[in-house]
C-alpha cells in the first residue's frame, strides 16, 4: 500500500517539477509576453497542482490535506486574476508603443 | 522519500529562480511581475515540499498563508503597475466620492 | 550541515546591510532610501535570526526569545515604512517634488529612515 | 549535494535580489524585486526554523510592504527622472563604497567567530511554559515573559497611526482615508475581492487561533484579515470609515487598553505589573489576545489606507 502511494507520489511531483522546468523555460524563451504569460498559468496550475497530488497520501489527517487543496485553489485563483490583469497591461503596453 | 522531497524543493527552488531572469531582462513591467508570480506559486511548492521532507506540518500554515497574500500582492501590483492608470480601475479624485455611504 | 547553513545566512545578512546602507546613503529618491532602509532591516533580522537558530536546543529549532523579538522588529520595521511613505507622499502633494535637497548640492541626508520626517517639518516650496 | 542546494540557493538568492532592488535604475522593477525578495525571505526562515517568523514575513514583508511601495511608486512616477538627477558625486560614492564594505566585512567576522556553543535562553524558556498555558513557546515569550514587548509594539502600531492621520490637510481632517477606488463591478478586481476576503478571513482566524500551541498568532492573523479589507478597498467595494468615526476609535484603542487593564490586574495581585496571578495565565493571555486581534486589524489596515484625504460630509 504504502509503496504504491510512494510510487504515486514519486511520479505526481516529478511530473510537477517538469512543469516548472518548462514554465521558466517558456518564460526565458518565448518569445513574446503572451506567449510567455501562456508557459506562466501551466507551471502555476499543474506545477503546483500535481506537487500537491503527489504530496496527498503522505498527510496526516483530513484538515492538512484540506490545507494543501485550498492552497492549490488560491493560487489558482489569484493566477487566473493575476494573468487577465497582467494581459491587459501587457495589450496596453502593446497599443502605447507597437513592435516594428 | 525525504531525500526526495528535498530534492524536489531545491530543483523547483533553482526553476523558478531562474525565471527571475525575468525580472532582470523585462523588456516590460508585466513579463517581470510574471517572474514574480511564477516565484510565488514555485516558492509555495517548494515550502510545501520542504516542510513534508522534514515532517513540520506548520509549514503548510505558511504556504497557506503566502498564497493569500500572494494573490493580495499580484492584485495591488497589478493595479499599480505603470500604464494601468489609464483604465477603468483608476483611483477618482478625493473630494469626489464624499457622498458614497454617507450615514 | 546546520552550522553551516546559519553561517551561510550570517554572510548574506552581513552583505545585505552593506548594500542597503549603500543604498541608503547615494540613492537621491527618498522611496529607494526607503526600500534599501528594508534591505538593512531584513538583514538585521537575518542576523538575528542566524543567532536563534544557534541556539537551538531541546527539540526546539531555534530560541525562541529572539525569534519572538523578530516578529516584534518586523512589524515595528511595518509601521516605520508605512509611516515614512505617508510622509514622503504628503511630501509630494505640498510640494509637487520628493527632493531632500535643499538649495545645496545635493548631498545624501542623513541615513536613516527618519530623513524623510525631518524634510516634511519644513517644506522647502520648490525647493 | 542537491539538498545542499536546496539551504544555499535561497540565502545567494536573497543577497541577488537585495542588490537588485538597490541598485536598478526604476523603482517599480525594485518593488517587485523586494516583492521577490520577501518570498524568498519567507524560505529562508522556514530553513533557519523560525516558522513563527515566516508566518510573520510572509503576511507583513510579502504583502503589505509590497502594497505600501508599489502604491507609493505609482503615485511617485512623474519626479523619478528628476530626483535621479541629484545622484551624488563619484567621491561620495567611493566614500560610501568604502564605508559599507567596511561594515559588511566587520559583521562577516562577527558571523564567523560567534561563540560555540551559543548562548541560548532555549532552556529557560521551555523550564517555565507550563504556568503559561500555551504550547507555543514563541507565544510564551510574547504573552507571558516578555510581554511589555508585545504591549509596546501594539502601542507603536498605534502611534504610527496617529502619526498617518496627524498628516492630514486641514480640510480633510476627521475624514476619510485615501482616495476612493473605482472599478468595475462586474470586472475582474472586484469578482477576486468578493471570492477571496471569506476565505481569507477564516484563514486569519485559523492562524490567530492555533498561535497558543503552533505557530502563528494574533499579528500574523490581523495582517491576513487586514490584507482582505484591502482587497475590498482596492476593488471599490467598499470604503474607508471617515476617522472621525467614535465607534473606529474605541475599536482601535481596545486592544491595549485592555492590555494595560490586565497588566494593572497585575500589579494589584501580584505586585508585578502585567503579571498574572497563579492559575490565570492562560485566560487572561486569552482576553488579551482576542481584544488586540481586531485592534491590531483595523490599525494595520488604516494604516495602509493612509492620510485622511477626503473630508467628511
Amino acid at each position: 500500500m504504502s509503496a504504491v502511494a510512494d510510487v504515486f507520489s514519486y511520479i505526481a511531483i516529478g511530473a510537477g517539477a517538469f512543469f516548472f522546468l518548462a514554465g521558466t523555460v517558456g518564460l526565458l524563451r518565448f518569445p513574446d509576453t503572451l506567449t510567455r504569460l501562456h508557459a506562466l498559468t501551466k507551471a502555476d496550475n499543474l506545477g503546483l497542482g500535481l506537487v500537491v497530488l503527489g504530496l496527498l497520501p503522505h498527510v496526516d489527517g483530513v484538515l492538512n490535506g484540506m490545507k494543501l487543496v485550498v492552497i492549490w485553489l488560491l493560487v489558482l485563483l489569484s493566477g487566473a486574476d493575476a494573468g487577465q490583469l497582467i494581459a491587459r497591461a501587457a495589450r496596453r503596453a502593446l497599443r502605447r508603443h507597437p513592435p516594428a | 522519500m525525504s531525500e526526495f522531497l528535498l530534492a524536489a524543493a531545491g530543483f523547483v527552488l533553482a526553476m523558478v529562480a531562474l525565471g527571475l531572469v525575468r525580472v532582470l531582462r523585462g523588456p516590460d513591467d508585466a513579463d517581470r511581475l510574471m517572474a514574480g508570480q511564477l516565484l510565488g506559486s514555485g516558492g509555495i511548492a517548494a515550502l510545501l515540499l520542504g516542510g513534508a521532507a522534514i515532517g513540520d506540518g506548520s509549514v503548510v500554515d505558511v504556504s497557506l498563508t503566502l498564497a493569500l497574500l500572494a494573490a493580495f500582492a499580484s492584485i495591488a501590483f497589478t493595479k499599480f503597475a505603470p500604464g494601468a492608470d489609464d483604465g477603468d480601475d483608476a483611483a477618482t479624485d478625493p473630494a469626489r466620492d464624499h457622498r458614497a455611504d454617507a450615514p | 550541515m546546520i552550522v553551516t547553513g546559519a553561517t551561510l545566512f550570517g554572510l548574506v545578512a552581513a552583505g545585505l546591510i552593506g548594500v542597503g546602507l549603500y543604498g541608503l546613503i547615494v540613492n537621491p529618491q527618498p522611496l529607494r532610501k526607503i526600500l534599501a532602509f528594508n534591505v538593512i532591516g531584513s538583514g538585521v533580522f537575518l542576523l538575528f535570526g542566524v543567532v536563534a537558530r544557534r541556539g537551538a536546543a531541546l527539540g526546539l529549532g531555534g530560541d525562541p526569545v529572539p525569534q519572538a523579538l523578530l516578529i516584534t522588529g518586523i512589524v515595528v520595521a511595518f509601521s516605520a515604512t508605512a509611516l515614512a511613505v505617508t510622509v514622503l507622499l504628503r511630501l509630494f502633494e505640498e510640494t509637487g517634488s520628493t527632493t531632500l535637497a535643499s538649495d545645496a548640492p545635493a548631498v545624501a541626508s542623513e541615513p536613516v529612515v527618519d530623513a524623510g520626517t525631518g524634510t516634511a517639518a519644513l517644506p522647502t516650496r520648490g525647493g | 549535494m542537491i539538498v545542499d542546494a536546496f539551504y544555499a540557493a535561497p540565502a545567494l538568492l536573497i543577497l541577488a535580489l537585495g542588490v537588485y532592488t538597490t541598485f536598478v535604475r526604476d523603482t517599480f522593477p525594485a518593488t517587485v524585486g523586494f516583492l521577490a525578495y520577501g518570498l524568498l525571505l519567507t524560505v529562508a526562515w522556514v530553513q533557519l526554523h523560525g516558522v513563527d517568523v515566516a508566518l510573520t514575513e510572509a503576511a507583513i514583508g510579502g504583502g503589505l510592504t509590497g502594497l505600501l511601495l508599489v502604491r507609493a511608486s505609482a503615485k511617485l512616477r512623474a519626479t523619478e527622472a528628476g530626483a535621479r538627477a541629484q545622484r551624488p558625486s563619484l567621491a561620495l560614492r567611493l566614500a560610501a563604497a568604502v564605508l559599507c564594505g567596511c561594515v559588511t566585512l566587520a559583521l562577516a567576522i562577527t558571523v564567523l567567530t560567534l561563540p560555540d556553543p551559543a548562548p541560548s535562553l532555549a532552556v529557560e524558556a521551555l523550564a517555565h511554559i507550563a504556568p503559561t498555558g500555551v504550547g507555543n513557546p514563541i507565544t510564551a515569550v510574547l504573552m507571558a515573559y516578555r510581554a511589555m514587548d508585545t504591549l509596546l509594539e501594539s502601542i507603536v502600531l498605534l502611534l504610527a497611526l496617529v502619526g498617518v492621520w496627524s498628516l492630514a490637510p486641514d480640510r480633510a481632517w476627521g475624514g476619510r482615508p485615501g482616495p476612493r477606488y473605482n472599478a468595475d463591478p462586474d470586472g475582474i478586481l472586484a469578482f477576486i475581492a468578493r471570492v477571496l476576503p471569506p476565505i481569507g478571513i477564516i484563514v486569519g482566524v485559523y492562524i490567530f487561533w492555533v498561535g497558543a500551541d503552533a505557530p502563528g498568532g494574533k499579528f500574523q492573523g490581523a495582517t491576513i484579515v487586514a490584507a482582505m479589507w484591502l482587497l475590498t478597498l482596492m476593488a471599490g467595494l467598499s470604503d474607508v470609515p471617515p476617522i472621525s468615526r467614535r465607534w473606529m476609535r474605541v475599536l482601535l484603542v481596545a486592544g491595549p487598553a485592555v492590555f494595560i487593564a490586565v497588566g494593572i490586574v497585575g500589579v494589584i495581585t501580584t505586585g508585578t505589573f502585567l503579571a498574572y496571578p497563579d492559575g490565570w495565565a492562560k485566560p487572561l493571555i486569552l482576553v488579551i489576545e482576542f481584544a488586540l486581534m481586531p485592534s491590531l486589524a483595523l490599525t494595520l489596515g488604516l494604516v495602509l489606507a493612509g492620510a485622511p484625504e477626503r473630508p467628511a460630509p
